[in-house]
């Protein structure tokens, strides 16, 4: 047997192609130019959040700094607004308002979706299926806006009412996909092996399966990054959003009483963070999901 | 093992399989796909059982449900003495760490997100084999009878070809020393020049380790190659069993002539008469009435409507050669 | 008669739904909802008052008592009078449903019907210049809060900054004249928001269509294009097409769009509802969330049968 | 040998088929020349990935571009350069001169439009028929491809009809214009054997009686031994061995071809105890070796292997590429 074996030996060396799904993803991903754009420009938002969640800048969102409606200067860029407050360190503040946001919800939302669909996909068919299946028809089934609403008013007093109202309804379609995912994977071979073997099944799911759907996860979790962001914004602008802080929404609200006298310098500056930001991460969600599509890594 | 050192390692009696096909506003059972439909053979140590048929006549189903894969619906699987057709998850233990399977898609039988050496070794985890080190050399040791260098032990499925995955796979069945294994097409998925490195590799294996097989293919040659029975099956049922060669030789049943004279041979010079059935297989949610294969067979009689033929010694002289069709009673 | 059967059948499996639609919203409600008792006493009320007021309010009762009260309404559909109002339920809603169909109709199908367009466009030039204008102009719309698009509409067609075309709110039907005169902005802001969803969403499932095996035998028997796309990708494609148009219409007839017509201050139902949310104003409530449910479940079996009528592989068993 | 060696019927001359991938570009087909005459057989063997689909798709224009593309060499079908003929000078060869069938018959056909529908666009658009006619024609072509009860199957959609049958009926449709070449890939090989008799024996009914040349591309070659004339073996994108039949299965020049043969299973009285085997396996076409590409497998290999690749030479009726083959004719 040696000398075949040392043959093979031999051979195994030649095998060519060593890359994971994860590093030709970032292979591809960094050759797509669009992409890098996109993450340095979620990168630069994201640092001005840090700053401002250790107080680097904006520090002086809240105060009264000069006289109502002023016109960009040195001092205040944006200018100020009704009550003279600096509108750029407001835009800047509420930075961290939206990454806060995007970020608790898009990891909540994900990884609630990801163990419920996971869940609904492994035991297909059981009750326990029927029974999320159900719940998602049913949080589906009811207006968003008007949920998110009814929530966000009845827990009006916690701080988190908006975040646990999306995380409630965001959480569905990664829900559905990894439901989808899973039950694709569940008659793979490599989970009836494990079956065979004797693996339990709840070691089966997380395990073998769900780690299978990392890519799909991660994915989603940008797309609803970026829809609580924007979701944020209406909310606030409704007046059932952030309460204590700043947001780009609030000042659009603001601004509302303001653009049709003439004063576009509140409603421009959250309106361009916003759009910047937004932009940015639906191009890195893009790029990213080209990055990690099974169908272009396998590179036939 | 067993005490009755004459009793076959594995014989399965009657074995059926039946999936409930669900409809109506209740999701009551309308009908049941007969997958598989009443099997019985025997398999003795260190043997190899080939089982060959048409896709959907059920043969992956009786693997599966053999290895406890499926639950079977009726029937027994009897291992060494012991039924374990109807074995609970905690019962059936001891028994996986007996019975293990090579699967056919080598792209889709290891998980994509862990190193050879988690794969092979995770059997052994399981049934909590030995200690850690001793786990470590097990791998290591189970690579090199697969023919493979250490090297690939931390390496992930992707960087291997079909035939080296399919090489970590057995490996894998391996390790828990078993004393069948159910291969389920493993070198159809292969490329040509590799197929024969695994099936070769399979029967090493079987010497060295005195493992009996039941090897699921479609492909006559190879199933003739690999088998020192062969089985047939139609329609979930096995309509012939003899020796690989008797089978080649004096095939009886009209279906496996037809089978047989319907392989392509890879010789220009034997320009053979084929049988060419007509139709098509019939659906098992509705299997004809009397014999499976009357809707198609070339030599029907009024008799085969409506008798169900069992599986019989024909008056050959071969006493293994069984065969289920009326033509021989 | 096999239709007859089907829709009854789907009608039936629709229960579950619409049980667990009513029940959720009508716990919100009830647990988390606004308590309406002090709104409607004088200061300082008595004891009895209150209980007296409470009882009128129905909060005493338990909770599965009212929740069965609620899905006798349903059955009868009579949900009785707004708690802020006074106005029968039946008669707010025939009221508001008509003027948010009216407002977002148009704008639903102009913006489905130019996200195939594009999206058939883009998928024919596909790695070609059109297609990345599309696409970017696509990502671009998509990133444009609804919110933002809705303010800039206003300021640039009804504002004395912009082209002041247009009232810069209200709303009347009077006459068709009127209708347009409103109607036109929310309806522009809604294309330009959905457009960019809908273009990516289409272009994705005819590029999936194009990709399949029978578009190359089509290919190989040689089929021009036009035949290929107009006829025989777009027919294929119709099934996740119409499963988004069909789930879409209960939220554009009974939701509208809450954000214009709060914005415009247009009486719409999505306005209305958002008021009930705020006061609490549970008849209300309950009527645009058990109707929402409704339409949901007849949506869906609308669905299946043009599913039927697309696809022959779908059967109605 | 009765193949005629006037001027051939297609003549594929240095073609070269190359996909743009993320790691780089690939050349899937690299200068393959051959030529298929009227009314013959020929196979195209060879592992997945040798290039032997692409090959067929080439033919017909019908490499997916982007990302594939033709690169280099010459197509000509009776006379007529192939390459760089536009769209709509193609569209009029697909389906009528030339035709082609696929591997799987499960997909091929769109699953919304019934099967008559799909025939007669094919016979109105080749044919210029009416609907009548064309309608006419379909069902005489679906009874001679031995679909029973053609009259009302006509009407049926694909999932309607069993793997067999709708291999049948992309036959029908392939040969309802009266093609001059047919190219099959892989046309049996997702149906079971029995079906794959029936299949196989219809394609060689209807070569005789439509009097076309037929490329069958296979992987199997017990397919190319009982329904080829010749056959031409590709490794890696190019061809390695082209011969007639007889002599390629008796005496096979090229050692992969040798090898191919010996390694796999047959039916046979007298079991092998041992399959003679081809180590290792088939290179990633993005990590070719120098040299020959068979190369590193080959027990005959020496270092002239691994220095330069072996041209295409010439031996009567057959051509091998290689340095040193398997003896002759004895």
């Amino acid at each position: 047997m040696s000398t075949r074996a040392d043959q093979l030996h031999a051979l195994d060396d030649v095998s060519g192609h060593r890359e994971s799904l994860w590093s030709k993803a970032v292979y591809k991903f960094r050759r797509d130019r669009a992409g890098m754009w996109s993450l340095a420009v979620v990168l630069v938002y994201m640092v001005v959040a840090i700053g401002v969640i250790f107080g680097w800048w904006a520090t002086s969102w809240a105060e009264l700094e000069g006289g109502k409606w002023e016109a960009p200067s040195a001092d205040h860029w944006f200018g100020t607004n009704i009550i003279g407050q600096d509108i750029f360190d407001r835009a800047i503040y509420s930075t961290r308002t939206s990454f806060e946001v995007g970020l608790v919800v898009a990891v909540l939302a994900t990884a609630l979706g990801g163990v419920l669909g996971a869940l609904a996909g492994f035991f297909s068919g059981s009750w326990i299926d029927e029974l999320i299946i159900w719940i998602m028809g049913v949080l589906d089934s009811i207006p968003f806006i008007l949920f998110v609403a009814a929530i966000a008013y009845s827990l009006g007093d916690t701080p988190y009412a908006m975040h646990i109202a999306m995380i409630a309804t965001f959480w569905i379609t990664a829900g559905r996909l990894i439901r989808g995912e899973v039950i694709k994977l569940r008659g793979q071979e490599y989970v009836e092996a494990a079956h065979a073997i004797g693996v339990p099944e709840v070691v089966i799911i997380f395990r073998h399966i769900l780690p299978n759907t990392s890519h799909i996860l991660l994915v989603q979790a940008t797309i609803t990054f970026v829809a609580a962001i924007k979701s944020e914004v209406i909310l606030s602008f409704l007046g059932i959003g952030v309460k204590e802080g700043m947001s780009w929404g609030l000042m659009i609200a603001e601004s509302t009483r303001e653009v049709l006298a003439g004063f576009f310098n509140n409603f421009l500056a959250a309106s361009a963070l916003l759009f910047g930001l937004v932009m940015a991460f639906n191009m890195f969600s893009d790029a990213l999901q080209d990055a990690l599509d099974p169908r272009t890594v396998a590179g036939e | 093992m067993n005490a009755a050192g004459t009793s076959p390692m594995l014989q399965v009696r009657d074995l059926r399989k039946y999936f409930p096909v669900r409809g109506g506003l209740l999701r009551r059972v309308v009908a049941n796909v007969r997958a598989v439909d009443g099997v019985s053979f025997t398999l003795e140590r260190g043997r190899t059982f080939g089982l060959v048929g048409e896709s959907g006549c059920g043969k992956s189903t009786l693997g599966r449900a053999i290895i406890r894969l499926h639950d079977p619906t009726d029937g027994e699987v009897v291992l060494d003495g012991e039924n374990i057709a109807n074995l609970d998850r905690q019962d059936l233990m001891p028994y996986r760490r007996r019975m293990q399977m090579i699967f056919q898609d080598p792209y889709a039988s290891l998980s994509p997100r862990r190193t050879v050496a988690q794969t092979i070794r995770e059997p052994l985890d399981v049934h909590r084999i030995g200690t850690p080190a001793e786990r470590e050399e097990k791998v290591k040791m189970l690579l090199d009878v697969v023919g493979m260098s250490p090297r690939a032990l931390n390496r992930y499925p992707h960087e291997f070809s079909g035939g080296q995955r399919q090489r970590v796979g057995i490996a894998r069945a391996l390790a828990l020393n078993p004393e069948l294994i159910v291969a389920d097409e493993p070198v159809s998925a292969l490329d040509v020049s590799v197929q024969s490195q695994i099936l070769n590799l399979i029967e090493e294996l079987q010497a060295a380790h005195d493992i009996a097989f039941l090897f699921i293919a479609h492909d006559l040659a190879v199933i003739q190659h690999v088998s020192d029975v062969i089985g047939v099956m139609y329609l979930g049922k096995l309509v012939e069993q003899a020796s690989a060669t008797d089978l080649y030789t004096d095939p009886k049943h009209p279906y496996t002539q037809a089978l047989l004279s319907a392989v392509p041979v890879p010789d220009p010079k034997t320009r053979r008469k084929r049988i060419i059935l007509e139709g098509e297989v019939p659906s098992p949610m509705n299997p004809p009435s009397g014999c499976p294969f009357h809707t198609r067979c070339p030599k029907v009689m009024d008799k085969c409507r409506q008798l169900a033929p069992d599986l019989e010694r024909t008056g050959s002289a071969e006493p293994e050669h069984l065969v289920s069709c009326h033509l021989y009673d | 008669m096999e239709l007859l059967q089907y829709s009854i059948r789907k009608i039936i499996a629709g229960i579950p739904l619409i049980i667990g639609v009513t029940l959720i919203s009508f716990l919100l409600m009830v647990y988390f909802g606004p308590d309406k008792t002090f709104d409607l006493l004088g200061k300082n009320p008595t004891a009895e008052e209150i209980a007296e007021v409470r009882e009128q309010l129905g909060y005493n009762k338990p909770f599965v008592v009212r929740y069965a009260e609620y899905l006798r309404e349903l059955v009868t559909f009579d949900f009785g009078r707004s708690e802020s109002t006074g106005e029968p339920v039946t008669g707010l809603l025939a009221r508001t449903i008509p003027v948010s169909a009216a407002l977002s109709l148009p704008g639903f199908i102009l913006g489905n019907l130019l996200g195939v367009l594009l999206g058939l466009l883009a998928a024919f030039y596909r790695g070609g210049a059109p297609d990345k204008f599309i696409m970017a102009s696509a990502a671009v719309g998509m990133s444009i809060s609804f919110l933002i698009v809705i303010i800039a509409f206003q300021i640039i067609f009804s504002s004395s900054f912009g082209l002041n075309l247009f009232p810069v709110r209200g709303w009347s039907m009077d006459t068709f004249g009127d209708y347009v005169r409103y109607v036109t902005v929310p309806t522009l802001a809604m294309v330009f928001v959905a457009l960019g969803y809908n273009t990516r969403f289409y272009r994705s499932v005819i590029v999936e269509e194009m990709n399949r095996d029978h578009v190359r035998t089509a290919r190989a028997f040689g089929v021009p294009p036009a035949q290929l796309y107009y006829k025989l990708i777009l027919k294929n494609a119709l099934i996740p097409i119409i499963t988004r148009i069909m789930f879409s219409i209960p939220f554009v007839i009974i939701s509208g769009s809450l954000l214009i017509e709060q914005y415009f201050g247009i009486p719409g139902v999505g306005k209305a509802t958002y008021d009930a949310i705020t006061t609490g104003d549970q008849p209300v409530l309950k009527a645009v969330v058990a109707l929402t449910a409704i339409l949901l479940v007849a949506a869906q079996l609308l669905t299946d049968i043009l599913y039927r009528a697309v696809d022959p592989r779908v059967s109605l068993r | 040998m009765s193949v005629s060696r006037g001027t051939p019927l297609l003549r594929v001359r240095d073609l070269a088929v190359e996909f743009a991938t993320p790691q780089g570009t690939v050349r899937a087909v690299d200068g393959i020349s051959f030529d298929v005459h009227e009314n013959e057989t020929v196979g195209i063997v060879g592992e997945s990935g040798c290039g032997k689909t692409v090959t067929g798709l080439a033919i017909l224009g019908l490499i997916p571009s982007p990302p594939g593309r033709i690169a280099a060499g010459s197509i000509q079908f009776a006379g007529r350069e192939l390459v760089g003929l536009d769209e709509e000078a193609l569209r009029a060869v697909r389906g009528s001169d030339i035709s082609m069938i696929f591997q799987e018959p499960m997909t091929a056909l769109n699953p919304v439009f019934t099967v008559g529908s799909q025939m007669t666009d094919v016979l109105k658009r080749h044919k210029g028929l009416t609907a009548e006619q064309a309608r006419r024609e379909a069902i005489d072509m679906l009874g001679k491809v031995g679909i029973p009860a053609a009259a009302r199957r006509i009407d049926e959609y694909p999932h309607q009809l069993s793997g067999g049958m709708r291999q049948r009926v992309m036959i029908a449709m392939a040969l309802s214009c009266g093609p001059k070449l047919l190219v099959a890939d892989e046309p049996s090989t997702a149906l079971d054997v029995t079906t794959q008799a029936q299949v196989l024996e219809l394609i060689n009914a209807l070569q005789d009686e439509f009097g076309m040349a037929v490329i069958l591309i296979t992987h199997d070659l017990g397919v190319v031994a009982e329904t080829c004339r010749r056959a031409i073996v590709m490794y890696c994108g190019k061809i390695v061995e082209k011969a007639p039949i007889e002599p390629l299965f008796d005496r096979p020049r090229h050692p992969y071809t040798h090898g191919l043969l010996d390694s796999i299973p047959r039916i046979r009285a007298d079991k092998l105890d041992r399959l003679p085997t081809i180590e290792g396996r088939v290179p990633d076409l993005l990590h070719l070796p120098s040299g020959c590409r068979f190369a590193d497998r080959c027990a005959r290999a020496t270092n002239e292997c691994r220095a330069a690749e072996p041209d295409l030479r010439r031996d009567g009726d057959a051509a091998f590429a290689c340095f040193h083959p398997w003896e002759g004719a004895a």
